[in-house]
């Protein structure tokens, strides 16, 4: 079975999801149940993964390796290393304690459900391929029952940003095949195999495509595919308003599992197979990160919706990642990705919190609420340590990635990581005024009789809480799982610089 | 003999499919359509095709056009007695289907095919197809059975009164 | 030594978490003793460890232990504890005023909503603090010191219900995050050069020269000196936020929102003096140029704030600008040199003011319940022009707030003349003799003798002038007054207590010579060499002799403007031989400026803080307005208008061309126009006609 | 009898009038009727190649499984026929065009 395990933690959901399309739509409790109990057992095997899992090497490993459409040398290959280890405990994390998010949803609980398991495969599966086609197809098979979760199940305005989502995200996948055919063709044996074609980094380099630089040209190619994910600066208004439209555990998927994606994708295929350009890219990564930071935190401290302001916070999280990734030296290069795995699981605290707080008052309006600290203290706790973990208060995860993307970054890019510091303030700034807005002050009348946070949902907030604290007093188990890898990662690509002469 | 018998099933074919197809009572189409199925069957023999010329009657006219007739007195008056059927864009699809015809014949005939001179002969039919079924052809048959209880109940679900 | 200082770090933490989750269910079954219990252990170990202390009494002693806590092969950031004697004075003085704060909490906070909830945050900000204290490195120290500013925001908006409070608090959060950018960008810059955010590895590095040979890697290759100059200001400005140095010293006086056990742990004696402590962590790397910048802002701090305590009513508004002219003080004798002297002032202010502001709570508890007897909500209770004649209700009050104000104020016999003695001796020898860093030019460096001594006539002005307007004369509410009742035994030992700590001999034993501070504690605590080896640093031992002789004059000037300070406030407050009134108007605007904080707050919400949320604000309707609705949509909507456009010349030209040409297109026109028929059959004929062209077109 | 054309060309006549008879009948099961003669023209095209061209079974097998299909097809139309006569009371074609909304 270990031999499987990725196949089985991909699969499975999709199994889950025919089952529960089979199950009555009047048992709710079966279908509910039956979909926290799939992604239970997918939470289960994740961890077994991590428990096989060899921290100290580089490699991947539990690999699946099959030749699957042998003419056009495309295979069914999976595998894990310390990057994509992080991610699958994330989105199987993530995905089980959604579940019980979407406890109250309203209608079609069936479709729900099923279109939930099928995006969770989709993620999952987008982690796990090291088949540049294999991923594609994950990738787009993600895509669809998110449009439909949001198109459905969203707010008011669900169709018009469902729409907005899909469009932005499927131009992105247009550029995406454009890269991966091109890399494909340019690759000598033809191989979507992303270990061969890492290997052969030097090809692109030298290869001329539509009388440019083939690697320059894949790299902006993948990267506009990749930002639209992530978001990145002028990619990323899909997601204020997709994050407003979504439903609460959908928005939890959407800044805790896909934004990922985008930067997972920079690190899975970007670097490490188009190395040169990637050094040549590093600046403009940097800049882009820095604009994300600072334009984020400043629309986020426009905001009056509450889940807005959250989500343009994803947006000014997620260019500490760029920045640190950019700066291509071992300390950025994990704060990066164990900030790609703190921003998760705080983002997904934080939208949930903000759906607890919908559910009970059916707005969102930061100015509409009062004091209500005094109705609701055990929330209004909870909401403090996330929204502190939010900016970076020390004892929290969020904070050690992100010291450790300046840290990186400083050497590299001193000025950009100057200014970028301005976010600290910021980020503290549009929290804490939230925060005051909300629970501080004379109780808003209205909300007097605003019943506290329940169980249910306190159950899938204390897990997300106790990670953020334990990975904040001692992050070195999971700093340990990536390290290795990400150093080898970072060597590769200076060193091909080296050799470039760059 | 043979071959003038031939050309008779040959003929018979010919004319009830064109009854089929441009008769005016839907008896009457139907049972011109018996007569092709069982004109087919006659091919099938000439191609030593024993095993498939059984099946074609016990299928075709035994289930399939038995199916036909029930459709036809299911959806008319049984009292009835001449049912007639009109047609429409007959001059338009004359044209195509005989532009069609045009293109086959002249696509086909010209055709040199490859060991068309000498004919094989099969003897016995029924084993082989036995063999194959259950060798190379297994996946499509199980396929088949799943399609045919998928049918079967699908035709049963369609056909209750309250849908 | 080493247990017991995680001992003394990890007990406030164990309080807290008791109080948090627990502390609800025994707050009427008196839980808020388990934290005073811990507490006052703490205290115990702390005593013990200075008993060790005074036992080696070793200058240079020092113990480290580290623990590695983050590990990415290349890169690697440790943990650990660091002691030496200032360390363990430091312990000491905060677990001291911890101590007695949580005792004197527990009648001062008696019935409050969030009971439990206040000692649990009191044991937070014990370890917090504890942890910079205990810090051997700069990320650690700068992890505890968002820590305390965190526990900060809490206290500061304990009464959150009150919008001024949650305002204050996230005010001072906000506010020490600015100075935080600050800190952090120096200790990159450190970080980045040395490869190390220990203290003593900085230390030795910069000595061996790593500095001067690496420095050119940053600013594209920037003078070694220079780009150290630049990280001690930067890491300096960390303490420019927590020690509310000018100018960031503005969310101070508005903490006094919090409860006023509150003020006078964090916002008095404790939190405020890690900015201090933090500058005597960075002296031996501090060129200069730095120390030079660090004594001018905590001059110019000093008297800044002083003149604006002169016209404030409320008796925390004074206290708390009072606070930030002592805290200026004590960054402007550490940067003089005179870094004995900071660190002295720093023990000895967190004394008095600490029982300043117990006591100033004490009056204001009092005049709480008596305007609460008479059910009068309006009248506030902070406001000194609301009290008068107090000393004869409150007279251990009275007594200690006597002590504590000749201490602040600079009297002999009091702690507080010792070190303020020291440090303007100290600015008096830098100006005299210094030669290095950038106030040496043209005489400049003068300017600092005379903030400082400004700053003390001018403080014990304010001060003589809270107590007369306080204890002294009529009382101004009659009312008021006859239900004014001395506090309770647990709350006047405490300040019983802090006040025999204001006195000269703590800190001098053995000696008892009242106007000399020889004594233990000049002995343990001395200044460390200067590591700085890249340029001109701080000649540490031609200052010490200059110090020596600056000594006597320094003392007669500060006890005369110390006297004169009295002798105007006698007179003003007293004996009203000059009216106040009148006093200030003929002062006009000096008044006015004085009153208004010198516009500081309108010029930050005004200049900066507004205009900032103006340009969010656009930012955020640029973004979703023109960015979103008119350029990404304006694509979807140009892509629609092209496919519309392309549409209709495609009509055009089918049309145009069933015109044009004969049957066959007519025919082909009359056939689409079926296309939409429904009709199942139809569509069939059109897929064989399709089929069939496709073959022809194949063939042919 | 012994030459490919002659099955070729009633098979191409067969598959003419289905076609003609899907075209232009307006009632259901006349189509269906259609379908059929298309069906059978297809299987006499594989038994014959099987025996003219390829020289083995594969055809034969193919003409099973068509039939098979034949019946399956059959009773699946002819169920959704009575349907649409219970429905509307005519199973004509062409007026069944709900698709052209």
């Amino acid at each position: 079975m270990e031999n499987h395990l990725l196949s089985i933690v991909t699969f499975l959901p999709i199994f889950g999801a025919v089952v529960i399309a089979l199950v009555p739509k009047e048992k709710l409790d079966i279908i509910r149940w039956g979909a926290a109990a799939i992604t239970g057992i997918q939470l289960i095997l994740a961890i077994w993964i991590l428990k096989v899992f060899d921290f100290s090497s580089p490699d991947v490993q539990l690999v699946e390796h099959y030749a699957w459409i042998p003419d056009f040398n495309i295979e069914f290959f999976m595998g894990i290393d310390g990057l994509s280890a992080p991610m699958v405990l994330l989105t199987s994390l993530l995905s089980f304690l959604a579940v019980f998010t979407s406890w109250n949803i309203e209608k079609a609980q069936k479709g729900y459900f099923a279109l939930f398991l099928l995006l969770d495969a989709g993620m999952m599966g987008v982690f796990v391929s090291l088949d540049f086609f294999l991923f594609y197809i994950f990738w787009e098979v993600m895509l669809l029952p998110m449009y439909f979760l949001i198109g459905i199940w969203g707010g008011p305005q669900r169709e018009y940003a469902a729409i907005k989502f899909f469009l932005y995200t499927l131009f992105g996948s247009v550029l995406l095949l454009l890269g991966m055919l091109a890399l494909y063709f340019i690759s000598e044996p033809h191989t979507f195999n992303m270990l061969i074609l890492a290997e052969q980094s030097a090809q692109f380099g030298q290869s001329l495509l539509l009388g440019m630089n083939a690697g320059k040209v894949i790299f902006i190619l993948l990267f506009v595919g990749f930002a639209i994910k992530v978001p990145i600066f002028p990619f990323h208004t899909w997601l204020p308003l997709a994050h407003v439209e979504a439903p609460t555990a959908i928005s939890v998927i959407l800044a805790g599992v896909l934004l990922k994606m985008g930067t997972y994708g920079f690190l899975r295929i970007s670097f490490p197979v188009l190395k040169d350009a990637t050094l040549w890219f590093a600046l403009p990564l940097a800049i882009l990160g820095l604009i994300n930071i600072i334009y984020g935190a400043m629309a986020a401290l426009a905001q009056r919706d509450l889940k807005k302001m959250v989500a343009y916070s994803s947006v000014s999280h997620m260019g500490f990642v760029l920045l640190g990734m950019a700066a291509l030296t071992p300390a950025g290069m994990n704060g990066a990705v164990f900030q790609m795995f703190n921003h998760g699981t705080i983002s997904a605290m934080l939208f949930m919190l903000v759906g607890v707080v919908y559910d009970r008052a059916h707005h969102r309006d930061i100015e509409g609420f009062g004091g209500i600290a005094k109705v609701v203290p055990i929330y209004a706790g909870v909401t403090a340590l996330a929204f502190f973990a939010g900016l970076g208060l020390p004892g929290f995860s969020g904070f050690i990635s992100e010291a450790l993307c300046f840290i990186g970054a400083f050497p590299v890019f001193t000025w950009i990581t100057i200014f970028a510091t301005l976010g600290i303030v910021l980020n503290a700034a549009y929290f804490l005024w939230a925060y005051q807005r909300i629970f501080m002050g004379e109780l808003n009348s209205k909300y007097e009789k605003m019943e506290d946070i329940n169980n249910r949902e306190l159950f899938a907030l204390i897990p997300l809480a106790i990670i953020t604290f334990f990975l904040g007093v001692y992050p070195t188990p999971m700093l340990n799982l990536m390290s290795s890898t990400l150093n080898h990662l970072v060597e590769a690509v200076k060193t091909a610089g080296m050799v470039a002469g760059l | 003999m043979a071959d003038f018998i031939f050309w008779m099933i040959w003929a018979l074919v010919v004319a009830s499919a064109a009854l089929v197809a441009f008769g005016n009572n839907l008896i009457h189409s139907v049972f011109a359509l018996m007569g092709t199925f069982l004109g087919v069957a006659g091919i099938y023999i000439f191609l030593n095709a024993d095993f498939l010329a059984v099946t074609q009657i016990v299928v075709y006219v035994g289930g399939i056009l038995v199916l036909l007739v029930f459709g036809i007195m299911l959806t008319n008056q049984i009292s009835t007695a001449q049912i007639s059927q009109s047609s429409v864009q007959k001059g338009l699809g004359l044209l195509v289907v005989l532009g069609v015809l045009t293109i086959i014949l002249t696509s086909v005939l010209p055709h040199d095919w490859v060991g068309s001179i000498t004919p094989m002969a099969f003897s016995e039919t029924v084993e082989g197809i036995g063999r194959l079924l259950f060798t190379d052809y297994l996946i499509l048959f199980e396929i088949a059975s799943v399609l045919l209880l998928g049918a079967l109940i699908g035709a049963a679900t369609l056909a209750r009164k309250e849908l | 030594m080493i247990k017991l200082a995680l001992f003394i770090l990890f007990l406030p933490l164990l309080s807290f978490v008791l109080q948090i989750f627990f502390g609800r269910r025994f707050e009427d079954k008196k839980g808020e003793w388990v934290s005073v219990g811990i507490q006052f252990i703490t205290l115990i170990m702390s005593l013990a460890m200075l008993a060790m202390m005074l036992s080696k009494n070793d200058p240079n002693f020092s113990i480290e232990v580290h623990q590695s806590w983050l590990d990415l092969g290349l890169f690697k950031i440790d943990l650990g504890i660091y002691i030496d004697n200032i360390t363990i004075i430091m312990l000491n003085v905060v677990a001291i005023i911890s101590a007695l704060v949580h005792l004197y909490s527990t009648a001062y906070m008696a019935g409050d909503v969030r009971y439990s909830r206040y000692f649990g945050f009191l044991g937070i900000f014990t370890f917090s603090m504890n942890g910079i204290v205990l810090a051997n490195s700069l990320f650690m120290i700068y992890i505890f010191w968002e820590l305390v500013g965190l526990s900060s925001y809490l206290l500061i908006g304990h009464w959150w219900e009150k919008d001024s409070a949650a305002d204050a608090g996230k005010k001072a959060f906000i506010t020490n995050r600015i100075g935080d950018i600050g800190m952090f960008t120096g200790m990159l810059i450190i970080a980045t050069v040395l490869g190390t955010f220990n203290f003593q590895l900085i230390a030795e590095r910069i000595h061996d020269g790593v500095w001067a040979a690496n420095a050119g890697m940053l600013f594209g290759g920037i003078d070694p000196h220079t780009l150290l100059t630049i990280a001690g200001i930067l890491v300096f400005m960390g303490a420019v936020g927590k020690s509310a140095q000018f100018p960031l010293h503005v969310w101070l006086p508005d903490a006094m929102e919090g409860p006023t056990p509150v003020s006078a742990l964090i916002h008095a004696a404790t939190m405020v003096a890690a900015g201090v402590y933090l500058t005597v962590r960075l002296f031996p790397f501090l060129t200069a140029d730095a120390m030079a910048t660090i004594a001018f802002i905590g001059g110019f701090t000093a008297i800044y704030a002083a003149t604006i305590a002169i016209t404030q009513n409320d008796i925390k508004k004074v206290l708390a600008y009072s606070t930030v002219s002592q805290l200026g003080y004590m960054i402007m004798a550490l940067g003089t040199g005179a870094y004995v002297a900071g660190f002295f002032h720093l023990v000895t202010h967190a004394m008095f003011k600490g029982a300043l502001f117990l006591a100033s709570g004490s009056v204001i508890h009092a005049m709480h319940h008596s305007l609460h007897k008479l059910k009068d909500h309006d009248t506030d209770p902070q406001d000194m022009r609301n009290m008068g004649g107090l000393r004869t209700k409150m007279p251990i009050t009275f007594g200690v707030f006597m002590v504590t104000t000749a201490a602040i104020s600079g009297i002999p016999l009091f702690s507080g003349f010792l070190s303020k003695d020291a440090i303007l001796a100290g600015t008096w020898a830098y100006a005299a003799n210094v030669n290095e860093g950038w106030l040496a030019n043209l005489h400049m460096a003068w300017i600092l003798p005379v903030f400082g001594f400004g700053a003390a006539a001018i403080t014990a002005f304010y001060m003589f002038r809270l107590i007369f307007m306080t204890f002294y004369g009529e009382a101004k509410k009659p009312q008021v007054f006859k239900h004014i009742q001395e506090s309770p035994k647990v709350m006047t030992v405490p300040l019983m207590v802090l006040a025999i700590l204001s006195m000269f001999f703590v800190f001098t034993l053995p000696s008892v010579n009242p106007i000399s501070d020889h004594g233990w504690f000049t002995h343990v605590v001395q200044a460390p060499e200067s590591a700085v080896t890249t340029g001109p640093a701080f000649e540490l031992e031609h200052f010490e002799h200059s110090l020596h002789e600056a000594h006597v004059p320094a003392m007669i000037t500060s006890i005369l403007v110390a006297g004169l300070g009295i002798l105007l406030a006698v007179l003003v407050y007293l004996l009203n031989k000059i009216s106040a009134e009148k006093l200030a108007t003929k002062l006009g605007a000096l008044y006015r400026g004085s009153f208004n904080k010198w516009y500081m707050d309108e010029f930050y919400i005004n200049g900066i803080i507004r205009p900032f949320l103006k340009g969010c604000d656009a930012l955020g309707r640029f973004d979703l307005e023109f960015y979103d609705h008119y350029l990404i949509n304006g694509w979807g909507r140009n892509t629609k208008r092209t496919s519309k456009a392309v549409g209709l010349a495609d009509d055009l030209i089918v049309d145009g061309a069933v015109n044009f040409s004969g049957i066959i297109f007519q025919w082909l026109g009359w056939t689409l126009k079926f296309i939409q028929t429904g009709k199942i059959q139809n569509y069939l004929i059109f897929v064989l006609i399709g089929a069939a062209l496709l073959f022809v077109v194949n063939v042919f | 009898m012994d030459h490919l054309s002659s099955y070729l060309v009633l098979s191409a006549i067969l598959f003419s009038l289905g076609l003609y008879t899907v075209v232009t009948r307006r009632n259901a099961v006349a189509i269906l009727m259609g379908v059929e003669l298309i069906l059978n023209a297809a299987n006499i095209n594989f038994v014959a190649f099987s025996k003219f061209v390829t020289h083995n079974l594969d055809g034969h097998l193919i003409s099973v499984f068509i039939i098979m299909l034949a019946a399956a097809e059959a009773a699946v139309a002819l169920a959704i026929v009575l349907n649409l006569y219970n429905d509307r009371g005519h199973i004509n074609v062409d007026e069944a065009n709900a698709l052209k909304q």
